[in-house]
């Protein structure tokens, strides 16, 4: 289990990974943390030619406070992501997320924008984005570009981002309304390893405990990372303690269109999807009510 | 790991039309995902290479694509074999051509294939998924055909 | 334990082997660099039933850094078939595929290059043409006459089939107030060390000895070698002083070193294999039993069991190898613990396109087990009777040892109650019925589990005539050759590998006991095989019985001559003397002592002062045969299996989350009897080892295959092994009741926990079940598998 | 030798500074293993699961299977050879690995170490889940755990009656 030969590039701006890109499309590939594309290229699945390590591009690592929220660049670590004060403040649903990412050995290799660009239909961290509807800056060698989380994902691991692309940041929404909770939940088979399901949900109550805003998504039941918008509307104007969440789950649920594979089949995963929207509907609308 | 796939999609031509397309291994090769060369090699018989490349995944393939059962201009059954450093892949699809109107024509396809090697060992949480974005990748290359081809009709 | 009459034996004592392993100074094969060796990957089947065409290898031969391409026709035409361990002499195996392959994963061709990554590049370029033919997954319709052969020289796809009969099982089930039926599955999964198998082989011309280093734990590897590469046996040397990391049974490696030693010959180059995890896990040949039980059960309405109907069928896979002997060994065990009056045995192995099984720990009984106790659990509640109640009043009684069973085998020592009852008093049993009982009344599904369960252990090779009648083997020795040398320091030598059983600590234990001299001390080294006295290798839970008792006895040796030289020069009768921590003094005149240099002054030396006839020097031999052994079988099958019955009592509380199925393991209690222990530490962790392994057979791990025979979980990623997250904490109760069998009363723990932990757990989960009406008869027990019996009792919320 | 280009590669290893160089395909454990001759460090799965293969890289633990050699120059790496003392006997938690005979077969161990090396370094009070945490990512087929649970548990135990020291 040993790589195909690669040509390896370390650049140490977005600028000249680019360059890079843009001279050699497909056959390049953008490696930061590695730790899903490393596995992939020792089983020789990737096959890059050249491989271009962005891992030490200063520009790319860090997390600072933008106009709708939270900036955090695509290669800063999980790890960091999951200790950094400011994302513990503002982004409670994406710590809460980070638990369920790999173990702390590939947390401290395994950067966050990776992770979105790797777009396991399962993985925890695109799962976020998408239901935080967090925009994604991209650049390629003509310039800069944005796309939304919503935009972003297109089937199992194959993504909007083109083969010169390279992503730059991931800037997440924070809330700043007054009642927020948020809750992640996962079906794993052992701990770490990639859900069967998860489901992620954000409510803002006003002082009433009416629900004014609300996100939700499902992963590993759907080909992609699945935010379910029209479900979140649903409980728009309903009070916190609403009684027909089930109901929202279970009809959210059973318009999914899961894929079956060894661990799960398709009905459970979907089943799995309707208990976890269930459950962490519940408990976002509980932590916002505290 | 077994492959199931099964749809539906109608498309702006006439039902002879599609068939032709559908026969004419030239639009195969610049349809079908991956594809790279198409070289006939009997009646209706094409040796074809394919360099897949899906994410982070790409494999080489090198394998015989067969159309067979024909009924023109309403059904056939497409054969596809491949072999490459990363397994091997079959696959069988069986289409049907229904007349919507003189220029709308549904086609219907019910298929199944397999991969062996270590992307059926490896990849088996996502292959359903893959698998049928690719045909929709077959479908959105048939469609920008069409619409090339009607904009700019090939000489005869 | 207390273990008063014991010096060293008993006692908490570090682990000779640690220090090196925690330090990084272990040196497993891939540790090993032999210089100029060149590295051998494979090229893999992708098919799991196809014919080959043909094999081009030109292009990966052009590479730079690539030597040369080695395939089946060329390696089956210079080497032997390799072993198999029935009477089928038709199923030809060889490394390298021939013609045919017969499962996904099968070698096709191997590539030697300077480097593993070059050759794995020379692999890629290695075009093989196949043509696929039909392919046979299920073991079921492998029986069916017009099935698809796997080896069709061999006519049929069974390997072996035998009706065995042990007593009168017609009558005891027409006699029996109830009977009961059901079938039950034990998936294929193994022991997946963590370190994958490999070899590293070196041909001296010059000297015309091949030098092997592997990661070995395998009766007679030296010997099946030689064989197989038509070299005479004192032309192989294998090195036993390679640690290996981790077994349980499956290291077994013959094809990897055949297929090794043979390129190491042929092209005079050093060459290496080590398995990368895609090998291992697909063409590694480790899987374990993959097995269908059908059970029946002939009962009284007191809950008295008085026999047992047992149909295995086994679904080896694709080749033999030893394997079709796991059915082989649970004869020994096949009543558990229970006073069963009759039983009858159907072990059927087949054939399919699956990857080959290999030996796992337990040989086959961990299976067995499961399915007895599952028979157990289902007569209780259909007598709704209490499941403890009803094993105890089966369970054999300490009185009635030795204890001899239908099929032929004496159980020599126990106390199973008293082990129930220390279990169940550990784990606390009122407070978990009322856990259970809360967690129930909460909305949970809760269940507790019982398992009590047998560890054959002492490792003999009855099961090879039985199931072979060609192969007369009536002896599995081991040996031990202690010396001590001029400074009188005391130098243990054993004759196989180790794969973390502290078989050093063993040795040195017991050596140190003997000698009465600090066990610290004493160095112990593995012999290479040219070296080495015979040995049969760790397996079968033998070398605290066997080795354990070949160092004893070596020991003893010692012992005596020192007392002989001492009588020699002390001028006094043997029976006169004393010997205490090495010394030898007179016993009415303690003053006149012979101290242990002196005495080995004189061994070494003084041949002068030697008692006539005795050997100078210090060293002695001991080739222990195993206890009870020597029989052949009877006509109808009887036969005495393994000398010694350790016994383990398991009860464990599962909860599962109703709505996802998900089980969790909430408390975890064993008692366990394994005799005499010499190193309780080693003992324990041995058994919390095998817990471990058995709640991943119960609950996580599976070989599975596609519906076209593709090995679907080839990586760690889709086979499950239990993490820290998943194995509880398990309370280890300890009984010891002392085999009369052996030295010190010890009995075999190398399976221990494995062997009741699948069969305790699949328990749990079928109390949990039990109100919604359903059971659950397949391992593993998957969140899904718990949800999907939960759907058809239509019980889901 | 087939001419695959060489990346040359400085790293501080236990301390030491070591440098080669090696084809950018060149694993980190690799790297440790064979070019280094650090075979304290396993391979167990190339695949990042089963966390034989950790080592800290700039004071964290990660997977050493799981990235090239040329992504770690100029780092900084423990192995389990930098757990010992410098006289190459066993350190404080190597130690109570021994006492607790935290191991059989040893294969896994060495990760195991790191992680639970990784552990101390940030708790030295870590309850039984942290450590269960702590070596979630780091399978082992031997021990059932029990015992390296306790192994950390004593080596915190020891290292908070010394201060920490190693």
């Amino acid at each position: 289990m040993k790589s195909a030969a690669f040509e390896y590039q370390r650049v140490t701006s977005v600028a000249q990974a680019c360059a890079l890109l843009a001279e050699h499309g497909a056959d390049a590939k953008l490696i930061a943390g590695g730790q899903s594309l490393v596995p992939m290229m020792a089983m020789r699945l990737a096959r890059p030619a050249v491989l271009i390590d962005i891992g030490r591009i200063a520009d790319l690592q860090g997390i600072t406070v933008c106009d709708e929220g939270v900036r955090i660049g695509a290669t800063t670590r999980q790890a960091h992501v999951q200790a950094d004060a400011l994302v513990q403040r503002e982004l409670p649903l994406l710590i809460q997320a980070m638990r369920w990412v790999g173990h702390v050995q590939t947390r401290n290799r395994g950067t966050l924008g990776g992770s979105i660009v790797h777009a396991d239909p399962s993985a925890e961290i695109p799962l976020v984005a998408a239901v935080l509807e967090a925009t994604l800056e991209l650049q390629d060698a003509n310039g800069s570009s944005e796309l939304s989380a919503a935009e972003f994902f297109y089937a199992p691991m194959v993504t909007a981002i083109a083969p010169d692309q390279c992503l730059v940041a991931v800037r997440f929404p924070v809330w700043r309304d007054a009642h927020v909770g948020s809750a992640f939940d996962e079906i794993s088979i052992r701990h770490g390893d990639f859900a069967l399901a998860s489901a992620c949900a954000q409510v803002a109550l006003d002082a009433a405990g009416v629900v004014t805003r609300c996100v939700v998504g499902v992963g590993g039941a759907a080909p992609i990372p699945q935010a379910l918008p029209e479900v979140a509307a649903q409980l728009v104007g309903q009070s916190a303690n609403a009684t027909n969440l089930d109901a929202l789950a279970a009809a959210a649920a059973a318009a999914l269109d899961p894929e079956g594979d060894l661990h799960a089949s398709a009905e459970y995963r979907r089943h799995l999807a309707q208990v976890l929207l269930g459950r962490v509907l519940r408990a976002a609308c509980e932590k916002a009510k505290a | 790991m077994a492959i199931e796939l099964k749809g539906e999609q109608t498309l702006p031509v006439s039902q002879a039309t599609l068939w032709a397309l559908l026969n004419d291994p030239a639009v195969l090769a610049k349809t079908i995902p991956g594809c790279n060369t198409v070289r006939e090699v009997g009646p209706d018989r094409y040796e074809m290479g394919l360099k897949l490349q899906v994410a982070n995944v790409s494999g080489e393939y090198v394998g015989t694509v067969a159309i067979e059962e024909k009924r023109e201009p309403a059904h056939y059954i497409l054969s596809v074999e491949g072999q490459g450093s990363i397994g091997f892949m079959k696959g069988h699809a069986a289409f049907d051509l229904e007349v919507v109107s003189d220029a709308q024509t549904r086609l219907l396809y019910t298929g199944s294939g397999e991969v062996g090697g270590v992307v059926a060992g490896v990849g088996q949480r996502v292959l359903s998924g893959v698998a049928k974005f690719l045909v929709g990748r077959f479908f959105k290359a048939l469609e920008k055909h069409i619409a090339e081809t009607q904009a700019h009709p090939a000489p005869k | 334990m207390s273990n008063s009459k014991f010096r060293y034996i008993g006692q908490h004592r570090r682990t000779k082997e640690d220090p090196r392993f925690v330090t990084g100074r272990g040196r497993y094969v891939a540790d090993i660099v032999v210089p100029g060796m060149k590295h051998v990957a494979l090229v893999a089947s992708p098919h799991a039933s196809a014919r080959i065409k043909a094999i081009h290898a030109d292009r990966a031969l052009a590479m730079d850094g690539v030597h040369y391409v080695l395939t089946g026709a060329e390696l089956v035409a210079a080497t032997e078939a390799l072993m198999v361990g029935v009477d089928t002499p038709l199923v030809k195996r060889y490394p390298l595929a021939h013609e045919v392959v017969r499962y996904a994963g099968e070698w096709v061709a191997a590539v030697v290059a300077d480097t593993r990554a070059l050759a794995e590049d020379a692999a890629e370029r290695v075009e093989v043409e196949y043509e696929t033919l039909p392919c046979l997954l299920d073991p079921e319709a492998a029986l069916n006459p017009d099935a698809h052969l796997v080896h069709p020289a061999h006519g049929s796809n069974v390997l072996y089939r035998r009706k065995f009969v042990w007593g009168a099982v017609e009558e005891d089930f027409a006699a029996a107030a109830q009977t009961l039926s059901f079938r039950c599955r034990w998936a294929r999964s193994a022991t997946v060390p963590i370190e994958t198998f490999g070899v590293t082989a070196r041909w001296d011309p010059a000297q015309q000895l091949l030098d092997v280093w592997a990661s070995i734990q395998m009766p007679k590897y030296p010997d099946q070698i030689a064989r197989t590469l038509r070299l005479p046996g004192n032309a192989v040397r294998v090195h036993f002083d390679v640690d290996v990391g981790g077994s349980y049974g499956v290291k077994r490696g013959i094809k990897h070193t055949v297929l090794v030693g043979y390129l190491a010959r042929k092209l005079g180059m050093p060459i290496r294999f080590i398995e990368d995890r895609l090998e291992n896990m697909r063409g590694g040949d480790m899987h374990g039993p993959d097995r269908i039980f059908d059970m029946q059960v002939a009962f009284e309405n007191d809950g008295t069991i008085r026999a047992l109907k047992i149909r295995a069928l086994d679904d080896v896979g694709a080749y033999a190898g030893r394997s079709p002997l796991q059915l082989g060994k649970p004869v020994g065990a096949i009543v558990g613990p229970y006073q069963i009056h009759s039983v009858e045995y159907e072990p059927i192995s087949v054939l399919t396109n699956k990857t080959a099984q290999e030996a796992v720990r337990g040989f086959g009984q961990a299976p067995t087990n499961f399915a007895i106790e599952s028979a157990i659990d289902r007569v209780a509640r259909h007598l709704n009777m209490d499941r403890v109640a009803l094993r105890r009043h089966n369970l054999i009684r300490k009185d009635q040892f030795p204890y001899l069973i239908p099929s032929g085998t004496t159980y020599d020592s126990g106390d199973y109650h008293t082990v129930l009852d220390k279990a169940m008093a550990a784990a606390d049993y009122p407070a978990l019925v009322a856990a259970r009982d809360a967690a129930r009344a909460a909305g949970k599904l809760a269940g507790i589990g019982i398992a009590t369960c047998l560890e054959p252990s002492g490792g003999n090779s009855s099961f090879e005539p039985l199931f072979n009648p060609k192969n007369l083997t009536t002896t599995w020795m081991d040996s031990c050759l202690v010396r001590v040398d001029l400074s009188g320091a005391i130098t243990g030598v054993m004759n196989t590998s180790t794969s973390g059983q502290g078989h050093e600590t063993l040795v040195s234990t017991v050596v140190g006991e003997i000698l009465e001299r600090d066990p610290a001390d004493i160095r112990v080294v593995h012999a290479d095989s040219l070296n080495a006295l015979p040995s049969n290798s760790p397996v079968g839970s033998r070398m605290a019985i066997m080795l354990g008792s070949a160092a004893a006895g070596a020991a003893k040796i010692i012992k005596a001559n020192l007392m002989a030289i001492a009588a020699h020069n002390l001028k006094c009768p043997l029976d006169d003397l004393v010997y205490r921590d090495g010394h030898v003094s007179v016993k009415a005149e303690p003053s006149r002592v012979m101290d242990w240099d002196a005495l080995i002054e004189i061994a070494h030396r003084r041949i002068h002062q030697m008692p006539p006839g005795l050997e100078p020097g210090l060293q002695a031999k001991f080739v222990f045969e195993v206890p009870t052994g020597g029989g052949l079988p009877t006509a109808d099958g009887r036969v005495q299996m393994y000398p010694c019955y350790s016994f383990e009592a398991h009860v464990v509380l599962v909860e599962i989350d109703p709505a996802t199925g998900q089980p969790t393991l909430t408390r975890y209690a064993i008692g366990h009897d394994c005799g005499t222990m010499i190193s309780p530490q080693i003992v324990h962790g041995m058994t919390w080892g095998g817990i471990a392994h058995g709640i991943g057979a119960a609950l996580y791990e599976k070989f599975a295959f596609s519906e076209n025979g593709q090995l679907a979980s080839q990586t760690f990623m889709d086979y499950l092994m239990p993490s820290a997250m998943e194995v509880p904490s398990v309370d280890i109760v300890d009984h010891c009741t002392p085999s009369p069998l052996t030295v010190f009363g010890q009995k075999g723990s190398g399976e221990a926990g494995y062997l009741g932990a699948p069969a305790a757990i699949a328990c749990a989960i079928n109390d949990a079940l039990a109100p919604s009406g359903h059971a659950l008869d397949e391992l593993p027990m998957t969140p899904m598998a718990i949800w999907s019996t939960l759907q058809s009792a239509g019980s889901m919320k | 030798m087939s001419a695959e280009k060489l990346h040359v590669v400085t790293l501080m290893v236990n301390g030491q500074p070591r440098s080669a160089a090696v084809p950018a395909r060149t694993s980190l454990v690799d790297f440790l293993r064979d070019t280094l001759g650090l075979t304290g460090t396993h391979v167990g799965c190339e695949h990042g699961i089963c966390g034989a293969c950790s080592v800290m890289l700039d004071g964290e633990p990660v997977r050493s299977c799981l990235m090239y050699a040329v992504q770690a120059d100029a780092c900084a790496i423990t192995t389990v050879e930098g757990l010992s003392q410098p006289d190459g006997t066993p350190g404080v938690l190597q130690d109570a690995f021994c006492e607790t005979h935290g191991m059989q077969c040893g294969y896994c161990t060495p990760g195991m170490l790191i992680s639970a090396h990784a552990l101390l370094q940030t708790n030295l009070n870590p309850t039984e889940a942290d450590i269960r945490d702590a070596i979630g990512g780091n399978l082992c087929r031997c021990t059932g755990y029990v015992q390296i649970v306790a192994a950390v548990k004593l080596a915190a135990e020891k290292l908070r009656a010394t201060g920490g020291a190693k």
